[in-house]
């Protein structure tokens, strides 16, 4: 019995063994780039947990790796821990939204103007975490409400202005946390006075189109580049009240990464400046609704720009 | 923190109502309804042996299926909401239930039920007044195990749209935000205790009769 | 003079939790090779007096001796393995064979393998086990009376010198258990171990051992011969314990030897012969059926050593049942 | 579904040695840990009821608030979700171990120690062989369980067969799911199998049962 016993072990420790070797044997295989060079630094790329981020971040790390660098990337964290994960070192850099950088992080009044807004993110993200914001994208992927176009219509509702008198009548798809951001719906009630829903149920971010689409509601949030929001189904409603800032992308980098090695500076902000809203929409619609996987959509469109 | 959780909670008072009173409702209708199903199932299985193996093994290869994919999985087929979540809830609620009732129709002595039938007691007779009181505290313990089971599962029905205290935990996660998540964990946890609690005190009732 | 085997001075037990004694003040001496049954109900504390001699239970106050020896200073599983011990629901050790569970102490004691399959056998044959067929069985495959049979081999597996039985028996239905106290009987016969065995079946107590030892309310009420109880009862319980049972009942525990009246050697009488052993039972059902009034007692070697009258049987009896009335 | 897995079988592939992984180190810490405390609190009826309840009460937290209880202690990734496989199969491996051997027959004991047989014996020689099966249906049901709970450490970036469950909720994409859904059912399906058939064997060696000659 007690053989049988070591025997379990022995099983169990040997699986583990080849786990190990096979996992490890994996990641080293796809982190080490084709053209490795002498310097053999390794930069720990972060990304958000949704489909946008996720391509940039690999987009980034595959512009690292084609100049020699290795790269460990840690994507798809939360959006609430990952500029955390950026001040403890844990990643060095992820792509970030300026707003985002205004709003949520250093929690300042919305500015409407994009230069403006990078300029004070950069400047105060310098000062207050040493982190620097590279060139920002043509892209700009801000927060929005969307709707299906039928109940739009039904409603008469073309601005967020006209949903907040109908919100007794709408059904609000929300994802929890735009609920509590201090950029989501408190925003919007701070402006626009409150929104009693007819009805609020949360899903996960993943399915509000498939929600909107089967009419078990008629309101969710958006991102003004998501691949879905090319269909005619849907549509934006207009931030008539001006809460919302612009979301220029941009890679947030620790200062000491760029100080060592500047040369990264250009390697991403030769990617930035491929991104436009249209391109940025395809890259998400590949992914979202032609369901291809993140990291190939990302080879893809970089094997054109390289 | 825990300050800090009860004023969120004191702030979103009627949401976290709600919420309670959702996840309470969700598994309370999976419950029932695996019970409706497991018992006559696992009663059924009892008295047919040859079609028992195939229909218990069915479910526990069924049971194995992790939760979070019973899920996802029923969503595209059932949509979203409350429908998909009870199916999900349903499925994994079953397996006790019906295996506990098998075997609690299997365990009761053969010599009892003789003397029953030879009373002249008819088979609803028996069945009533003998067979299941005697499997009753198995019974119990199968719905205690699915009640455990599907009072912590009901959180993830969260994803696809059902409600319920998984939205406190979902919401807790995206923010990062330890309060919120404290509310929605402390709240299942606590549901799932008092459950626990209450349905061993029923089964203690009913299992009077085997004290002295 | 047999030397002393087991020796009770003092010695008290209570229960932790508990303001009752369980045993209080035993004084007792067993020699070696006897055979003792300890006979009382249940909360008499029988089975704590016979526990404390291989501590399954630590006596609270006093002294046992084993063989001169405080058993406090004794290693304590190298005693226990000089002790044999059967108990009611047997405990055979279900994952092993009928082999290895015998063979457990011998094996720890590292005998060679061939000693040790010698020694199963011989015992099996002893207990009435063919080896060949019950060797390589597992307990579950064995009735209740074959499991008690493998769980005496066991217990004298490594030769001990005293044995410990606490109601071996008592689980067994009343043939087979007929059949293990005659087997047993041999056995001590054979091998003149030292038996201490707990009962509350009077009959069993009277029929097996050489002298009965009556427990009540953690005390000895008496210890003395089946016939010395019988005919003499020390005290109100003892008396009424043993009046519980018939007069008939009590003749089948009663054996010749104890009221014969010797007689010379050269008795060429024709009448009927009993053993020494044989009950007074039958010796009365003889009588009864042959219209005879006497029988000759004979001893296997000795030839004729007593005599029992019809007058006689009357008289003992009788003097039984006044005693105990 | 079947270009889905010609395209990405290899990603599949990592999930799911990632997934074993995260299983097999999960499980093994977790025996380490509950065999000693199953062993400890074996002794005290009062103890056992305590420890137990208190396991319990743990295992009733929902998987997802645990997993982020944990992260700040433990950051990100694979030691979380470790740590909480690791809290969740305390219950049922405490549990059965406890329960194995509270099982076991007293006169088996008393006869054992009344023999003069020594504590080591008696525990790896009488007690752990009649425990074991018992001991092994909580290892069975726990890595049955660990399996089905570690999808859900996809959320806090562990890896493993989650991620294709998550993705495909994120990417609404019904091959994904079906896949993450195959793969961790086949994983548990195959484990239940394999620790069954150990567990069959221990209950035959634990009831001494041979084949046929029965009485």
């Amino acid at each position: 019995m007690i053989k049988k016993i070591s025997g379990l072990r022995m099983f169990l420790l040997l699986s583990m063994a080849a786990v190990l070797l096979v996992v490890t044997g994996c990641t080293s295989n796809s982190a080490s780039s084709d053209q490795a060079k002498e310097n053999k630094v390794t930069i720990k790329a972060g990304s958000k947990d949704f489909t946008e981020s996720l391509i940039l971040g690999e987009l980034y790390s595959l512009a690292l790796e084609h100049a020699g660098y290795k790269v460990e990337r840690k994507l798809n964290l939360g959006s609430a821990i990952v500029h955390n994960s950026l001040i403890n070192g844990d990643i060095d850099f992820y792509p970030e939204y300026t707003g985002t950088g205004l709003l949520t992080v250093l929690k300042e009044a919305p500015k409407f103007d994009s230069k403006e807004v990078y300029q004070e993110v950069s400047a105060k993200y310098k000062e207050k975490f040493k982190l620097i914001w590279l060139e920002p994208s043509a892209a700009n992927d801000s927060q929005g409400l969307v709707m299906r176009k039928r109940a739009a219509e039904q409603y008469q509702i073309r601005t967020i202005s006209d949903l907040q008198k109908h919100a007794s009548q709408i059904r609000f798809a929300s994802q929890g946390q735009f609920d509590e951001r201090s950029d989501g719906l408190p925003a919007l009630v701070k402006v626009y006075g409150s929104f009693d829903f007819k009805d609020r149920r949360l899903y996960d971010n993943g399915i509000k189109y498939d929600v909107l689409h089967n009419d078990k509601a008629d309101l969710a949030v958006a991102y003004t580049t998501e691949g879905e929001l090319s269909k005619d189904e849907f549509v934006v409603l207009e931030d008539d009240k001006h809460v919302w800032p612009p979301y220029n992308i941009a890679p947030v980098i620790r200062q000491e990464v760029v100080e060592k090695h500047p040369e990264i500076k250009d390697i991403l902000n030769k990617v930035t400046a491929k991104l436009d809203n249209k391109t940025v929409i395809r890259l998400n619609a590949e992914v979202d609704i032609k369901k291809r996987e993140y990291n190939e959509v990302a080879k893809e469109f970089f094997n054109t720009i390289k | 923190m825990i300050n800090e959780s009860i004023a969120y909670l004191l702030l979103n008072i009627d949401k976290y109502y709600e919420a309670v009173m959702v996840h309470i409702e969700i598994s309370l209708a999976a419950l029932a309804v695996s019970f409706m199903i497991a018992v006559p199932l696992g009663i059924w299985c009892s008295k047919n042996g040859s079609v028992s193996y195939s229909v218990i093994n069915a479910f526990t290869i069924l049971r194995i299926i992790p939760s979070l994919a019973v899920l996802v999985i029923a969503m595209p087929i059932l949509g979203t909401g409350f429908v998909p979540a009870l199916f999900a809830l349903t499925l994994l609620a079953i397996p006790p239930i019906l295996i506990n009732t098998y075997s609690g129709f299997r365990n009761i002595d053969p010599f009892v039920l003789e003397c029953a039938a030879g009373m002249g007691m008819n088979a609803g007779k028996i069945l009533l007044a003998i067979e299941i009181p005697l499997a009753m505290p198995l019974i119990l313990t199968g719905l205690r195990t699915s009640a455990t089971e599907v009072i912590a599962s009901a959180t993830l029905a969260s994803y696809i749209g059902a409600g319920g205290l998984g939205d406190f935990i979902f919401t807790g996660i995206g923010m990062n935000d330890v309060r919120i998540l404290l509310i929605g964990g402390m709240s299942v946890a606590l549901l799932s205790v008092l459950t626990e609690v209450s349905l061993t005190a029923v089964q203690h009732m009913v299992t009077k009769y085997q004290r002295d | 003079m047999a030397r002393t085997a087991i020796e009770f001075r003092n010695v008290s037990k209570q229960y932790a939790n508990t303001s009752q004694y369980a045993v209080t003040g035993v004084n007792m001496r067993i020699s070696e090779g006897s055979f003792i049954t300890i006979l009382g109900t249940s909360g008499s504390g029988k089975t704590t007096l016979l526990k404390m001699v291989n501590r399954i239970y630590e006596a609270t106050s006093g002294e046992i001796l084993y063989f001169g020896e405080s058993i406090k200073n004794l290693k304590i599983e190298e005693y226990r393995r000089k002790i044999g011990y059967v108990i009611q629901q047997v405990g055979l050790f279900p994952h092993m064979t009928v082999e290895e569970n015998i063979g457990t102490i011998p094996q720890i004691l590292r005998w060679d393998t061939d000693k040790i399959a010698k020694r199963v056998e011989a015992l099996l044959e002893l207990v009435c086990l063919p080896p060949r067929d019950f060797k390589k069985r597992y307990p579950r495959q064995l009735s209740g009376g074959q499991q008690q049979r493998v769980g005496l081999a066991r217990a004298m597996a490594a030769d001990p010198d005293l044995m410990l039985m606490d109601e071996p028996f008592g689980a067994i239905d009343a043939i087979t258990r007929q059949n293990l106290q005659e087997e047993l009987i041999g056995i001590q016969r054979k091998l003149n171990k030292t038996i201490l065995f707990v009962t509350h079946d009077v009959s069993e107590a009277f029929k097996l051992g050489d002298k009965v030892m009556i427990m009540h309310e953690g005390k000895i009420q008496q210890f003395d011969t089946p016939y010395g109880i019988i005919s003499k009862p020390a005290n109100e319980y003892v008396a009424r314990l043993i009046a519980t049972q018939d007069i008939v009942q009590r003749l089948k525990v009663l054996k010749a030897q104890s009221v014969m009246l010797p007689v010379d050697a050269q008795v060429s009488d024709r009448a009927f012969r009993v053993g020494t052993e044989e009950s007074l039972h039958n010796i009365l059902t003889y009588f009864l059926e042959h219209d005879q009034n006497h029988v000759l007692v004979e001893d296997c070697g000795r030839g004729v050593v007593g005599k029992i009258t019809w007058e006689q049987l009357k008289v003992s009896t009788r003097q039984g049942k006044i005693l105990s009335a | 579904m079947i270009t889905y897995l010609l395209r990405y079988y290899d990603q599949m592939l990592i999930l799911l040695l990632e997934h074993l992984y995260l299983v097999c180190l999960s499980l093994i810490i977790s025996l380490l840990l509950a065999i000693p405390i199953g062993l400890l609190i074996a002794r005290s009826k009062w103890l056992s009821t305590a420890a137990l309840s208190f396991f319990g009460v743990v295992y009733s937290i929902p998987s997802l608030a645990l997993f982020s209880f944990l992260l700040p202690a433990f950051g990100l990734g694979k030691m979380t979700a470790i740590a909480v496989l690791v809290i969740y199969n305390q219950y049922i491996l405490v549990r059965n171990t406890v329960t194995g051997f509270q099982s076991i027959d007293d006169s088996i004991i008393e006869a054992g120690y009344g023999m003069g047989l020594s504590s080591r014996y008696m525990f790896f020689k009488i007690q752990l062989p009649l425990a074991l099966p018992i001991i092994l249906g909580g290892i069975r049901i726990a890595t049955v369980s660990t399996i089905g709970i570690a999808t859900i450490a996809a959320v806090i970036h562990a890896g493993g067969l989650g991620v294709l469950l998550f993705d495909g909720l994120r990417m609404n994409y019904l091959p994904k799911i079906l896949w993450g859904t195959i793969l961790s059912s086949l994983l548990a399906y195959l484990a239940n199998h394999l620790l069954l058939s150990f567990e069959a064997k221990a209950i035959e060696k634990a009831r001494g049962e041979c084949r046929g000659d029965t009485v």
